[in-house]
């Protein structure tokens, strides 16, 4: 891709100076890989171009050629003179044309700017103080920029109600607005949920939902990431926290296989919200509302946060010993998890063999996809699974085999990761046959009945990989610190793999693990974790890419392709 | 039944005596910090006051302000505060030290008279415990006693700064000593001339300053005498035995709560001895001023009268002593030594032989 | 190499070398000093003039209608270079007197463990809510007692006049709606 | 859903295929509309949107944004009473107020008896003589307060 982009480009003018910008680019994003900006309100990569806001005004002008003729038109230096246009164009909804020259810092374009400024302005309430965006808000940035400083209008401003529920999870601020729109034209464009709109007019412009809706798709919020100002906020983050007390990590959204790039937002060891993080190939700049509730899980009323023994709390070193006891009873069968990172998936994979499992299994979870950035698979990982050779195929979504194998006495303990035994189908009196050995984030049936218990750690309090649906291994950081005394999900599988062959176990690091999968896994030859990168890279899902994957059509995949492409895809990335 | 005038009217003279030096040694103490704080533009200790005399309208916030109450204060403070006693300690004479220091002290002030009474036949009478005709020998003697304490102090706390200290006050002591009893002695040849009866008592030498003081006709004795004052009450500018800076407190360091203040009073009533044989042998006594004859009239009252002006005169050589406190800084060791070898003993020496030449000329003529 | 200029020492005079011309003045400079009036504050009993800007404790203060006046923007806790400030933002429930405001601090602690008493928060405050006031002594039994909490801190801040008056001029504009008409 | 009769339905039919897209359609079939019931319903957008295929919110919008378009029911006359600079000067202000006693009701309301509606609006675009009032489609020119009063008894009586 980058290779054709680079054939690609056009050479323009900006600011005297002759740049290079890729072709048919939309001039607001082609000045911004140039590495600068041009303040825009309304304009936003993802979304149609309507010029409401008029921030981008540039001077835009094209080489001069003679009408009749098409000479060019030269002035006494013998150089192409330049017709400017008589007034500032915007600049979003200009495509680069090849020869262009525009200013971006002449007087004129910051006259241009420092009057939008003041008209946005007029009304404004200056609530910065309590305004949730402040830190963030590009009305603040330009104001500093272009803002007067004082205010020339001496008259009353403009009152607008402060706080409508415009859906269960937005609160909109009227008479923040500035009446970009995004908003709307993400409503309708994005989410195919057109019920935004501005109603009345002049002054009294107001965004509303038509009466009796309301915006509640579950992909409100990203109206409120869009929002170049304070007027959407999230009712779940209102006000909890400023911004800039808040440190965020890229990471991975865990809630289906699409894996969102996203943004975890934390202060001491306390998240506050998860945004989506930009990336073309996977999310574009949206994520769901669902994804973005997950950080709840990390103190949830049923975490599991202590290691136990025969459901008494106990020390890590007692509880890999209780396990190591009983894994070496034998006839071990183990449940792995689509919800176990690539590095963790991968130690289990030698965990497995370190104990001679005599099965592995693993449970799947699906549900309705949307077509958009909800999956059918609700997993993260399935792939990983795959690529790490803990499963061959598509995994059921009932352990009926284990099932059967446990009543044909074949299996003596059970080491689960995440799962529910009962859920995925086990009778109980089937788990009472077996002695159970549960690592996973919450308490659930299998903990329940566990003979050890070991915590395990939310995607926010390590650090990993995961494949996506389009075979794309993505990195997660880590946020927040693990809860006091957990030690991570890397280092117990490595501990357990190191006493059942009995070495001493080392303390495993993902960049560590990495090397390691990346001399045992074929596709991942050459790669490492640094070398992800944020946006993380596509590999080569070579068997796997024919096998009957359950998504369907989704914003940036399609399974037809998929299967067409193939071997093609490792190449690509 | 002879026993009360011999023996309970000296005993209660005697505890009268040791009140009343033991209370203006306290009241030192507090003329100290008072003085201290006016000349460094403080205010001094201003805050004690007794319960029901320091609720008296004017008066009482007046003493309080003065700072009357606070030996009281501080001499409590030392009765009950907790005697800790470090386990290094050679113990006898780490408990014989601080009286030993004080009883000397004490002790000189046997000798010293303090005014005079004339009776009703017309003799005069020195107002005295003793009046020996050795007095002044007395009390060289004894004085130089208490530097025994400060040694004991030094070596018992088995620590190495007391001991320097302790070793630097007795060889203070020793140098000093030497040229404070040569500058007296031309006093006496003066005083105890042939023919004055009264020998080496120091009511004598009251007697001879009727008109002359001593200080005027002997100056450079009154200044040799003073200086070896200084020296030998361990005051600033020669307080080498304690100075804070290089020895922490030197002999006292291992010492608290009573014991400490037992150091603490000796060495304030060293001052008041020192002050008052100061104002016997250069000041009159209580003389009233030079060449004027003094005025007590004859009785008690002369005599309360010339107590007063004794008193007065040995506050202000207190006054004196605190105010060279707080104007010098203190000596190094070596200057200490070399002034009292080198400058104070051949002063003396030289200050002696003139007189006796001056006497065997007077003598001739 | 500087040059080095070695000053001739000049030797003492006889006067000088017994000192007691030296020490004479001495006496007489710390006897002037002492006769001298004294410029010493009796402290408890006498309080020092504070002077208008003086950075004393950090206060909350409320505005003349006993609102409090701080939103918790938190600004102060941003700017605090010892971090001593420490808040819990909280909405004002619809309903009350003081919805329009929208945002109040559910709990505002400053530790005086941490303040350097710079002044910094009250500069940077927004809506003049913090402020330095004249309290220079503070002291407690225990380290939470040096954590001044809300109450406390409004207790310390009470009331000061409101030259803006900025939320009472947005009320009375949502009361009467929009100025032009 | 009768939102129009069948007139009006047949005059839709033949509207909407007129523009090539057909939210075009939106403003006509608004007119249409408020022609027959005087105001537009939030039944009425509805159908619009469906009947345009579009969102309710986008006719909401168009609704919403002129102030010609009626949410609610007026009453049977609408006074319109123009208040641009000419009119104003012209005592435009005194007259609205005539109107205003006369029929028992503030601006942007309906008289008690549903007689009239009450507007003050901006230009009516026929400065000749001010004050200019506009009742319905009719124009009258130089209405000073007497003349307010007279046009409603005029409409009292029926007889405009």
């Amino acid at each position: 891709m980058s290779a054709d982009a680079k054939a690609e480009t056009i050479t323009i003018n900006v600011d005297g100076v002759d740049r290079e910008v890729p072709k048919g680019a939309n001039l607001i994003d082609a000045i911004e890989q140039l590495g600068e900006e041009i303040p825009h309100y309304c304009y936003h990569p993802k979304l149609s171009v309507v010029g409401n806001c008029r921030m981008c005004l540039v001077e835009l002008g094209m080489p001069m050629r003679d009408r009749a003729t098409g000479e060019p038109v030269l002035d006494d230096d013998g150089v192409q003179k330049i017709g400017w246009m008589p007034k500032p164009g915007i600049a979003c909804s200009t495509t680069v044309a090849p020869g262009m020259h525009i200013k971006t810092k002449s007087q004129v374009v910051k006259d241009c700017r420092n009057g939008v400024m003041e008209f946005l302005l007029l009304n404004h309430p200056l609530d910065c103080p309590i305004c949730d965006q402040a830190g963030e808000c590009r009305l603040q940035e330009f104001a500093t920029d272009y803002g007067r400083g004082y205010s020339r209008y001496t008259e009353a401003k403009n009152v607008k109600p402060k706080r409508t529920r415009i859906g269960p999870r937005i609160m909109l601020d009227d008479e923040r607005c500035i009446l970009c729109s995004r908003c709307i034209r993400f409503s309708k464009e994005i989410a195919n949920d057109d019920v935004l709109g501005f109603i009345d007019r002049g002054s009294y412009s107001t965004l509303t939902t038509y009466p009796g809706k309301q915006l509640e798709n579950n992909y409100s919020l990203n109206t409120v990431d869009i929002c170049p100002v304070g007027a959407l906020t999230s009712t779940d983050f209102r006000f909890k926290m400023r911004v800039w007390f808040l440190k965020a990590v890229p990471s991975i959204c865990t809630e289906s296989s699409v894996g969102a790039n996203t943004e975890v937002w934390s202060r001491e060891g306390k998240i506050y919200r998860i945004t989506p993080r930009r990336n073309d190939a996977v999310n574009d700049t949206w994520m769901t509302d669902s994804g973005r509730a997950l950080y709840k899980q990390v103190e949830a009323d049923n975490r599991l946060r202590a290691y136990q023994v025969d459901g008494k709390a106990s020390s890590f070193d007692a509880a890999i010993a209780a396990a190591i006891a009983q894994m070496k009873q034998g006839k071990t069968a183990v449940v792995a998890s689509a919800r176990a990172s690539l590095e963790e998936q991968f130690l289990l994979s030698q965990m497995v063999e370190a104990t001679a499992a005599v099965r592995v299994d693993m449970v799947s979870h699906y549900g309705d996809g949307d077509h958009l950035l909800l999956s059918e698979d609700r997993t993260p990982n399935l792939r990983g699974a795959l690529l790490t050779g803990l499963i061959n195929d598509l995994p059921d979504a009932r352990l009926d085999g284990l099932g059967k194998a446990i009543d044909a006495g074949e299996v003596d303990t059970l080491f689960v990761v995440h799962e529910d035994l009962a859920a995925a189908g086990l009778t109980d009196a089937q788990i009472a046959k077996v002695k159970v050995i549960y690592a996973g984030i919450e308490e659930n049936s299998s903990s329940a009945n566990a003979k050890v218990s070991f915590p395990l750690l939310t995607v926010f309090e390590k650090e990993g990989s995961f494949v996506n649906q389009n075979f794309r291994v993505q990195k997660f950081h880590n946020a927040i610190p693990a809860p006091r005394g957990v030690v991570y999900d890397l280092h117990l599988l490595e501990t357990l793999r190191a006493h059942m062959v009995g070495e001493s176990p080392t303390r495993p690091t993902v960049p560590a693990v990495w090397e390691l999968m990346a001399q045992k896994i074929t596709c991942l030859h050459g790669l490492d974790f640094r070398g992800l990168g944020d946006l993380g890279v596509g590999v080569d899902a070579g068997r796997f890419a024919s096998l009957p994957f359950v998504e369907s059509k989704n914003l940036k995949h399609d399974p037809e392709k998929r299967s067409k492409l193939g071997v093609e895809a490792g190449a690509t990335a | 039944m002879d026993w009360i005038p011999n023996f309970l009217l000296p005993f209660f003279y005697a505890v009268t005596m040791i009140v009343a030096v033991m209370t203006i040694a306290g009241y030192s103490v507090l003329a100290e910090r008072k003085v201290s704080g006016w000349i460094q533009h403080r205010v001094g200790p201003n805050r004690t006051a007794l319960p029901i005399v320091g609720s008296i309208p004017i008066i009482g916030p007046f003493l309080t302000k003065l700072g009357i109450f606070q030996p009281l204060a501080d001499g409590l403070k030392f009765l009950f505060k907790e005697d800790i006693m470090p386990g290094h300690v050679r113990k006898g004479y780490y408990f014989a030290a601080p009286i030993i220091a004080l009883v000397p002290a004490l002790t000189t002030m046997v000798v010293l008279p303090f005014g005079q009474y004339v009776d009703a036949d017309g003799v005069t009478q020195p107002l005295v415990l003793a009046n020996v005709d050795i007095g002044i020998l007395f009390i060289l003697a004894v004085s130089s006693l208490g530097v025994y304490g400060i040694v004991l102090a030094g070596w018992s706390a088995n620590s190495k700064y007391p001991f320097l200290g302790g070793i630097r006050s007795s060889a203070q002591m020793v140098s000093y000593e030497l040229a404070m009893g040569l500058s007296i002695l031309p006093v006496f040849m003066w005083a105890a001339a042939p023919g004055a009866d009264y020998g080496l008592s120091l009511y004598g030498v009251v007697r001879s300053q009727d008109g002359l003081w001593l200080g005027i006709w002997q100056p450079i004795s009154a200044m040799i005498f003073l200086i070896a004052v200084f020296a030998e009450s361990n005051r600033l500018p020669f307080d080498m035995a304690e100075s804070e800076t290089d020895l922490v407190g030197g002999f006292h360091t291992e010492y608290g709560s009573f014991k400490f203040g037992l150091f603490f009073v000796a060495e304030y009533a060293h001052i008041v001895i020192g002050s008052a044989v100061f104002v016997l042998l250069f000041m009159g006594g209580w003389n009233f001023l030079p060449f004027v004859a003094s005025p007590w009239p004859d009785g008690v009252i002369g005599a309360v009268l010339s107590v007063l002006w004794f008193l007065f005169k040995i506050f202000a050589m207190i006054f004196f002593f605190i105010w060279v406190r707080w104007t010098l800084p203190r000596f190094r060791y070596d200057q200490v030594m070399r002034l009292g070898w080198n400058i104070l003993l051949p002063l003396a020496v030289g200050n002696l032989i003139f007189n006796a030449l001056l006497i065997a000329i007077h003598d001739r003529l | 190499m500087a040059k080095t200029k070695v000053l001739e020492r000049k030797p003492l005079s006889l006067a000088e070398r017994t000192y007691l011309p030296q020490i004479a003045s001495g006496l007489k400079t710390t006897l002037g000093n002492m006769l001298k009036p004294n410029v010493t504050l009796q402290y408890p009993e006498e309080r020092p003039v504070i002077p208008e800007n003086y950075r004393g404790v950090p206060t909350l203060v409320r505005d003349p209608e006993g609102r409090e006046k701080c939103v918790s923007c938190q600004l102060c806790e941003f700017v605090c270079p010892p971090k001593a400030i420490r808040i819990t933002p909280g909405e004002i429930s619809e309903g009350s007197d003081t919805e329009h405001v929208e945002k109040a601090p559910e709990e505002f602690e400053i530790n005086m463990l941490r303040c350097i008493y710079c002044g910094l928060c009250q500069e940077v405050c927004p809506e003049e809510a913090i402020f330095l006031q004249d309290i220079f002594s503070v002291s407690g039994y225990s380290r939470e007692e040096m954590i001044n909490k809300k109450d406390k801190l409004y207790e310390l801040g009470g009331t000061l006049p409101d030259r803006h008056r900025k939320w009472d001029k947005k009320k009375a504009a949502e009361i009467n709606g929009p100025a032009h008409h | 859903m009768a939102i129009l009769n069948d007139e009006n339905l047949a005059k839709v039919d033949k509207l909407v295929p007129k523009y090539p897209e057909k939210r075009s359609a939106t403003l006509p079939l608004l007119h249409l509309i408020q022609e027959e019931h005087g105001y537009i319903s939030n039944e009425a957008v509805e159908w619009v949107a469906e009947r345009l295929d579009l969102s309710p919110i986008n006719v909401y919008e168009v609704v919403t944004f002129y102030p010609m378009f009626k949410q609610k029911p007026g009453g049977k006359y609408a006074v319109k009473v123009c208040r641009t600079l000419s009119c104003a000067l012209g005592g435009a202000y005194k007259t609205c107020k005539a109107f205003e006693e006369a029929l028992g009701c503030g601006l942007d309301q309906t008289s008690e008896d549903k007689l009239a509606s009450l507007e003050f609006v901006e230009c009516h675009a026929n400065c000749g003589r001010a004050p200019v009032v506009m009742v319905d489609e009719q124009m009258f020119e130089g209405v000073d307060e007497n003349g307010a009063r007279k046009l409603v008894e005029k409409m009292r009586e029926g007889t405009l």
